[in-house]
């Protein structure tokens, strides 16, 4: 039977394929990192935004068209990332774009394609010198949340759990975490919490001892880490073998999977903007199929590629012809259903027109012991409660 | 003006003394041999002299001024040069290039020898053919040692030092660089030749010293020194006659 | 000026033009991507260019990242409170001032712990930017004024104008005056001092005019987009960059390092068109290697010595002079 | 801060200092003998590290026995790069040499990255060694046995180099090559050896690595240039001294991270700082032999 | 026995030829001294045999057996023993095993009563390194460094043992010492020995022939009390 219909499946889509060979590909810029120190972060985006164009080809194309992804390495460094910029532009003349992550090597590259006016779907990169640089544009669409989004909410979150007064942030020592940082301890201040420890850390070294006997001399409520995936995960680990449990070790998910934190993960709660389990309707089937695709864990950076990818299919198709005009209008107005749920784009604070995820998608998530994982926080969307304190 | 003049001076490495307590004089305008068997001591002297290896102790008078602890191109700059015994050029240079450094960087006011106005006159002096931009790594033995005397003789110095520059030559080649050093002497420099072969000091030098065991063993006229008991002995081995 | 002297610097002006030619050429044509790769090799051209002089007196840098970030910093950090002019001059004796610090105490460190000082120093420098936001915006990064307004045809004729500068400076350096000095000095310092060389102070001095140039190319390149974090100027990429650009292209010369900036791009960049995706660092890593292994003496010593051979086959004397060397 | 806090710092950061030694015992007995700064070999120790994290991530192999299995391939694979290239680039210049090993570091790297993705990956293994209570501290089992591991490493490079016949032979070829072909050895294969004893010791400080740090491709990069500083530190080729310039490296960085606000970000800098400084005092390390003005 | 046949052609370094042509030959129990003043070619002779000259064709045979393709460090394994001029040893390790690992690099798999009966041999022939044997060779004195050098080159039972100017840079007394137990050596251990020298009394004391080198030319050769009294000796050394 499952053979039958696999061979009827595949019929159906050799009969697509003259269909859609009939008109030129539709050519989709993709520049993102994908090697040097931000390559973790830009192959998973580009997992996301790969699944989204082939549903989108299995299904018959977009407008007829096959949609063809024109993938270049940004290396994460700037003048890498303006040339890949004109080569989209000028050379593989590109309809539109999808990807970026990288703050400064961002830039570049949207510096270098303002004056092509393309339609931008920006899937990484927080920093808000972006959203100043380059929000007010018409054709830029941002989809991941900007730095104070982020930290506002995790503040939010840290309200919201009770008798939480007290925060320690530890933070790496570059441009993401040192935003980070910068905007919690703000909100901390507006929101009436205590931050007792603010420290920096180098991203990717071995030992987090020192930060966390700061720790055990501090106990805090809440041990909040901004940094990047892997240090997450040591610092949990290490947490976890020297016995300095805080009452909540709370992470900004980096596109870790809770399989990688074993038995130190116990507990921990990532703030993130997406999670598999989030009681989003639809969803199941969606991760379901994913996975299956992925062959394991979808993680939230993968879905902010699919999101970007999936916004434009979506736009374009009720647009109904491969018009810019026509697509960046339906792209301000509609409202999508995504993996987040149901999202539109919006102005956000900075200056920012068309902003996707904001503080109130995102979600907390904390890693049960019995290897699984919970959305906690917001109400909404919860599954379950928050244990706390965790030790 | 009183030529080289070392006052008591030593240099150890670690419990050796190579130079051990020396006190000698090159008086100005001599052609002066430093002579010594192996291991003597003969090249840490022109090191000494040259500042490459200061004195522990003692003094080095360079035209009756003190030298002693001057970097070496202070000293290159107070009229003494020096050339190596093996000399390590780049080979990437040409010879006129070679003798170029010095000619610039040697400030001194004494003249160069008659008739030499560049570095490829100087080059001609020496018995070379700077032609052709011949590059060092293509030179014979014989022609570095006519290099170093020419590099050395582009410091302009009022005294010259000679490591070996004919050792290793052949008969011809040392005949050669036995007149060249004549000249040299004849247009008022003061030089000290360092060498092996005796038929060379006997017929070149007025003067001799005797280095041995780091010590000076003897000085005098070429012939005189020769026949020295004590330094048969420490060329020979004793008991030995000839 | 003799007859001579007038023939060099037709030759040597003449070089120059044919240096900046292909990049103004690909300027004025505004071909927006071939203007960007022209950017990036004229920026670690300079950069190369500024390694070779320092190379030259035998000092082998693996720090050269610590100027090539001082340069854009301080020119960016002073131009709005001097002016561009006086704000880039400024950061350029900035990071000479600095060269001449680090050359004075490595002097006496050989081969490998040179390389192994240098390295720690840019290294070091990094984390004083991170720990000093107040002064030069931390880990947060700076915005620099952009040049040329940010046309980047524009911009690209202004980095060939900087790379016929770098490029004079290092002819500068090949001269009678000083390639002689250099070379004895990295061959043999002790023949240099025994020839009247002031070895340490021409040390120093390469070192310095070596950081200056570094940091015009780190000035150029922070000026390029207008957002910098010191992530972009003081990473290892930028110490190891010169490095391989000048070896690949050829040690010793002006050329050699103009040549090697373009030939490592290019090569990455047709890489990138063939194989794509990550796998084309692997293809360039491979290629680094097989370049080491084959031409030893980088692309413009191997065109050398196909030269010479030739000269040499032409010529029976030459041969001799070959055979006997 | 109280005297336990004090002793809590130094002891955790001793146990950073075992995996930092460990993974510079390789390189300081090659670079001791050779001469050659190889940038691979915090490449070596990456692919060390994934393949202790893949046979037991995939068939349930012990790290102590994935250690000795990384040691071993690590080991092949130098000898054939010593065999393809690296023995004709020994022959060249000091930046050549820089150069050939940088290219073979990309290689390698962006190899890792194919095979592997980018993403940082946990070996999740139950703890090799019981904990170790020292007074008020506790050190975890995995610190303990990279500890052990680490100076076991160091012992054994010490005992290769000081009480085996081929240890005598690659002190006589790196104190003088000449002498030792005049006294019958191959100095050829005895640099060989001492390149593929490296990358087996590189392939077991990557078990190591697997074992308390996360497994990515870029993880070498770091540890590779702590380790040229801890060799340049105790002095290229003292193989005591690379343990204590592990030590102080580990140290530094450790108690600055600890005792000075904002220190995390400090203690990096300050210990190549340190680096610069003792190298300015003492230009051949701390306990390097002293040379000749 | 250990009869060794030499030949060396064209000699020299770059483009200086120092040796034109030189051939000698030797066995077990002889000692052949090249004399000649610095710069002469004996050195050059010496390292052009031992395959370390820059230039120069060589022709060996040991017994009939042809050794000449063998590498530097071949030759070691064929039974030629060689002490370079300088007191040469490896200074950054003891005493003992300097001595110890040239008997290793040679007979790895060998009883360690046989290396200790060579042991036992060498420091009988030299005392003082004996009581040195924990001390770093480069912490001693030129003398007893160039005994350590002789003393290495003995460990590997040597059938041809080949020395450059050993008495250089010594005291007289040491140099008696020195050749004193050179003479032992010749008369115990049957290898056939080489000897390179400048100071001619001593050398003279021990050595069955002798080759006396100017400026790269054989200027007389023969048995040497044949020699001794020849005026070209004197000629070739003293140039009076």
């Amino acid at each position: 039977m499952g053979r039958i219909l696999a061979s009827l499946l595949a019929a159906a889509a050799m009969a697509a394929v003259p269909a859609m060979a009939q008109q030129p590909p539709l050519r989709i810029g993709v520049p993102l990192p994908l090697t040097g120190a931000l390559a973790g972060g830009g192959n998973q985006i580009l997992w996301g935004i790969q699944y989204a164009a082939g549903e989108a080809n299995d299904a018959g194309g977009l407008l007829g068209r096959k949609i063809e992804l024109v993938v270049e390495d940004t290396k994460g460094e700037p003048n890498t990332s303006a040339t890949v910029a004109a080569k989209l532009a000028t050379q593989d003349k590109v309809d539109a774009f999808v990807g970026g992550f990288g703050s400064t090597s961002d830039y570049a590259l949207l510096n270098a394609l303002q004056r092509f006016e393309p339609i931008f779907m920006h899937a990484g990169s927080s920093s808000v010198r972006l959203e100043e640089g380059f929000g007010k544009h018409d054709w830029y669409y941002h989809i991941y949340i900007w730095d104070y989004h982020r930290q506002k909410a995790a503040v939010t979150f840290f309200k919201s759990i009770p008798g939480a007064k007290t925060l320690a942030i530890a933070y790496e020592d570059k441009l993401y975490g040192t935003d980070g940082s910068k905007f919690t301890q703000q909100y901390a201040k507006e929101a009436g919490l205590e931050v007792v420890m603010n420290e920096p850390y180098r991203a990717g070294t071995p030992d987090f001892a020192p930060i966390l006997n700061r720790v055990k001399g501090l106990d805090p409520d809440i041990l909040f880490i901004i940094g990047y995936s892997g240090d997450n995960i040591q610092i949990a680990r290490q947490a976890d073998q020297l016995g300095i449990k805080p009452k909540l070790l709370v992470t900004q998910g980096a596109g870790e999977k809770r399989s990688d934190f074993g038995p130190a993960g116990d507990n921990v709660v990532v703030i993130d903007l997406w999670s598999a389990k989030q009681t989003t309707p639809g969803l199941a089937d969606w991760v379901k199929k994913a996975e299956a695709k992925r062959g394991g864990e979808v993680v939230s950076s993968a879905v902010q590629g699919y999101v970007a990818m999936r916004t434009l299919i979506d736009a374009a198709k009720a647009a109904g012809t491969w018009d810019r005009g026509k697509i960046l209008a339906g792209l301000a107005s509609m409202t999508f259903d995504t993996p987040y749920g149901k999202v539109a784009y919006t102005a956000s604070e900075m200056g920012g027109k068309h902003q996707l995820i904001t503080d109130k998608s995102m979600i907390a998530v904390q890693y049960k012991p019995d290897g699984g994982q919970e959305v906690v926080w917001p109400a909404d969307k919860a599954a379950g409660k928050i244990t706390y304190p965790a030790r | 003006m009183s030529g080289l003049r070392i006052e008591g001076c030593t240099v150890a490495f670690g419990g050796l003394r190579a130079i051990d307590n020396v006190t000698l004089a090159i008086p100005e305008g001599t052609i002066t041999a430093l002579i010594g068997p192996n291991g003597s001591g003969k090249s840490t002297f022109v090191n000494m002299v040259s500042g490459q290896i200061p004195p522990a102790a003692g003094r080095i008078l360079l035209g009756g001024g003190a030298i002693t602890g001057l970097r070496p191109d202070r000293i290159v700059h107070r009229g003494l040069a020096r050339t190596y015994q093996v000399p390590k050029v780049p080979k990437e240079l040409t010879i006129e290039e070679v003798i170029s450094v010095p000619l610039r960087y040697a400030r001194s006011d004494r003249p160069l020898p008659p008739g030499v106005r560049s570095a490829a006159d100087l080059a001609r002096y020496c018995g070379l053919r700077p032609a052709g931009g011949t590059r060092c790594g293509q030179l014979s033995v014989s022609d570095l040692r006519r290099l170093e005397i020419a590099r050395a003789l582009a410091c302009r110095p009022d005294v010259l030092l000679l490591d070996e520059s004919m050792a290793g030559l052949s008969l011809e080649d040392t005949e050669q660089v036995i007149a060249l050093v004549r000249e040299i002497h004849a247009a008022g420099v003061t030089v000290l030749v360092i060498e092996h072969v005796m038929r060379i000091i006997a017929t070149l030098c007025r003067h001799a010293i005797v280095l041995n065991q780091g010590r000076l063993l003897a000085e005098g006229e070429p012939q005189r020194v020769l026949t020295d008991p004590d330094v048969r002995e420490a060329y020979l081995g004793k008991g030995f006659t000839l | 000026m003799n007859a001579a002297g007038m023939n060099i610097l037709v030759l040597r002006l003449g070089f120059y033009v044919a240096v900046a030619a292909p990049f103004v050429a690909v300027a004025l044509a505004e071909h927006a991507f071939l203007v960007q790769v022209a950017i990036g090799i004229a920026v670690s051209a300079i950069l190369a260019l500024a390694w070779d002089i320092l190379s030259r007196t035998g000092q082998v840098s693996l720090g050269h990242a610590a100027f090539f970030g001082m340069g854009g910093y301080g020119s960016a950090l002073l131009t709005p409170v001097l002016g561009p002019v006086l704000g880039w001059i400024a950061g350029l004796l900035l990071c000479g001032a600095v060269a001449v610090l680090l050359g004075a105490v490595t002097l006496r460190l050989r081969r490998l712990y040179f390389t192994i000082a240098t390295l720690s120093f840019s290294l070091s420098i990094q984390v004083f930017i991170l720990v000093t936001p107040d002064l030069t915006g931390g880990s947060t990064g700076i915005m620099p004024p952009v040049l040329a307004g940010g046309s980047p045809p524009h911009q690209l004729l202004f980095i060939t104008g900087c790379l016929v500068a770098a490029a004079a400076v290092s002819d500068v350096f090949l001269g009678s005056r000083f390639r002689p000095a250099f070379f004895m000095i990295r061959n043999n310092p002790h023949l240099a001092a025994a020839s009247g060389v002031p070895v340490t102070r021409l040390k120093i001095l390469a070192f310095a005019v070596s950081g200056m140039v570094a940091g015009l190319a780190g000035a150029c390149y922070a000026g390029l987009y207008g957002y910098v974090i010191p992530d972009d100027v003081f990473t290892t990429n930028w110490n190891v960059l010169p490095l391989a650009v000048t070896i690949l292209g050829g040690m010793d010369t002006t050329l050699g390092p103009v040549v090697g900036a373009v030939a490592l791009r290019l090569l990455e960049e047709v890489a990138r068109h063939f194989v794509g995706g990550v796998g084309y660092q692997v293809v360039y890593g491979a290629v680094i290697i097989l370049f080491i292994v084959g031409m030893p003496a980088g692309l413009v010593g191997f065109a050398r010595g196909l030269l010479r051979r030739r000269k040499a086959t032409e010529r029976p004397d030459g041969a001799k002079a070959r055979l006997a060397s | 801060m109280t005297t336990a806090a004090v002793l809590q710092a130094v002891i955790l950061s001793l146990t950073v200092a075992a995996l930092y030694a460990a993974v510079a015992a390789g390189l300081t007995l090659t670079v001791g003998v050779t001469r050659i700064i190889n940038f691979a070999h915090g490449e070596f120790v990456m692919l060390g590290a994934f393949l202790t994290y893949g046979l037991h991530t995939r068939w349930g192999v012990s790290p102590w026995l994935g250690m000795a299995a990384s040691g071993v391939a690590l080991g092949l694979l130098s000898a054939l790069v010593y065999r393809l290239f690296l023995a004709r680039v020994l022959k060249q210049d000091e930046h050549n040499q820089l150069l050939a090993t940088l290219g073979l570091s990309i290689l390698l790297l962006n190899i890792a990255v194919i095979l592997w993705s980018p993403d940082p990956r946990v070996m999740q293994a139950p703890a090799l060694l019981p904990p170790l209570r020292l007074g008020p501290v506790t050190v975890p089992g995995n610190n303990v046995a990279v500890a052990l591991v680490g100076l076991l490493l160091f012992l054994a490079m010490l005992w290769i180099k000081n009480h085996t016949r081929y240890g005598t032979q690659m002190r006589f070829a790196s104190d003088d090559p000449e002498l030792a072909l005049h006294a019958g050895i191959n100095v050829d294969r005895v640099f060989e050896l001492s390149f593929v004893i490296g990358g087996a010791a590189a392939g077991v400080s990557g078990g190591l690595v697997a074992l308390v740090l996360y497994v990515q491709p870029s993880v070498g990069v770091d540890l590779v240039i702590r380790a040229f500083a801890i060799i340049a530190l105790g002095g290229l080729g003292n193989i005591p001294g690379a343990l204590m310039g592990a030590a102080i490296l580990a140290l530094v960085e450790g108690l600055v991270s600890t005792f000075v606000p904002q220190g995390g970000s400090w203690g990096f800098g300050v210990a190549f700082l340190l680096l610069l400084l003792v190298l300015i005092v003492r230009p051949s390390g701390l306990f390097g032999k002293q040379v000749q003005a | 026995m250990n009869r060794f046949q030499a030949t060396v052609e064209r000699a020299g370094y770059g483009a200086l030829t120092v040796i034109p042509h030189l051939a000698f030959e030797v066995s077990g129990g002889e000692l052949l001294v090249l004399l000649g003043p610095n710069g002469a070619g004996k050195t050059t002779a010496l390292r052009a045999l031992a395959g370390t000259a820059d230039t120069g064709r060589r022709a060996l045979r040991l017994d009939g057996q042809d050794l000449s393709a063998l590498s530097t460090w071949q030759l070691a394994h064929a039974g030629l023993a060689y002490v370079p001029d300088g007191a040469r040893c490896f200074a950054t390790v003891t005493v003992e095993e300097n001595l110890r690992g040239a008997f290793e690099a040679l007979r790895p798999r060998a009883a360690r009563a046989e290396r200790q009966r060579l042991l036992d041999g060498v420091y009988e022939l030299f005392p003082v390194l004996k009581q040195r044997g924990s001390q770093l060779a480069g912490s001693m004195s030129g003398g007893q460094r160039q005994m350590l050098a002789i003393a290495r080159a003995l460990m590997i039972e040597p059938k041809v043992l080949m020395l450059d100017e050993p008495s250089a840079g010594l005291a007289p007394k040491l140099v008696e010492e020195l050749f004193e137990a050179l003479g032992r050596i010749k008369a115990s251990a049957g290898c056939a020995i080489v000897m390179a020298e400048q100071n001619f009394a001593a050398a003279m004391g021990i050595a069955d022939t002798c080759l006396v080198l100017d400026e790269g030319h054989v200027a007389l050769s023969g048995p040497v009390a044949a020699v001794r009294h020849d005026e070209r000796l004197r000629v070739a050394y003293l140039g009076l």
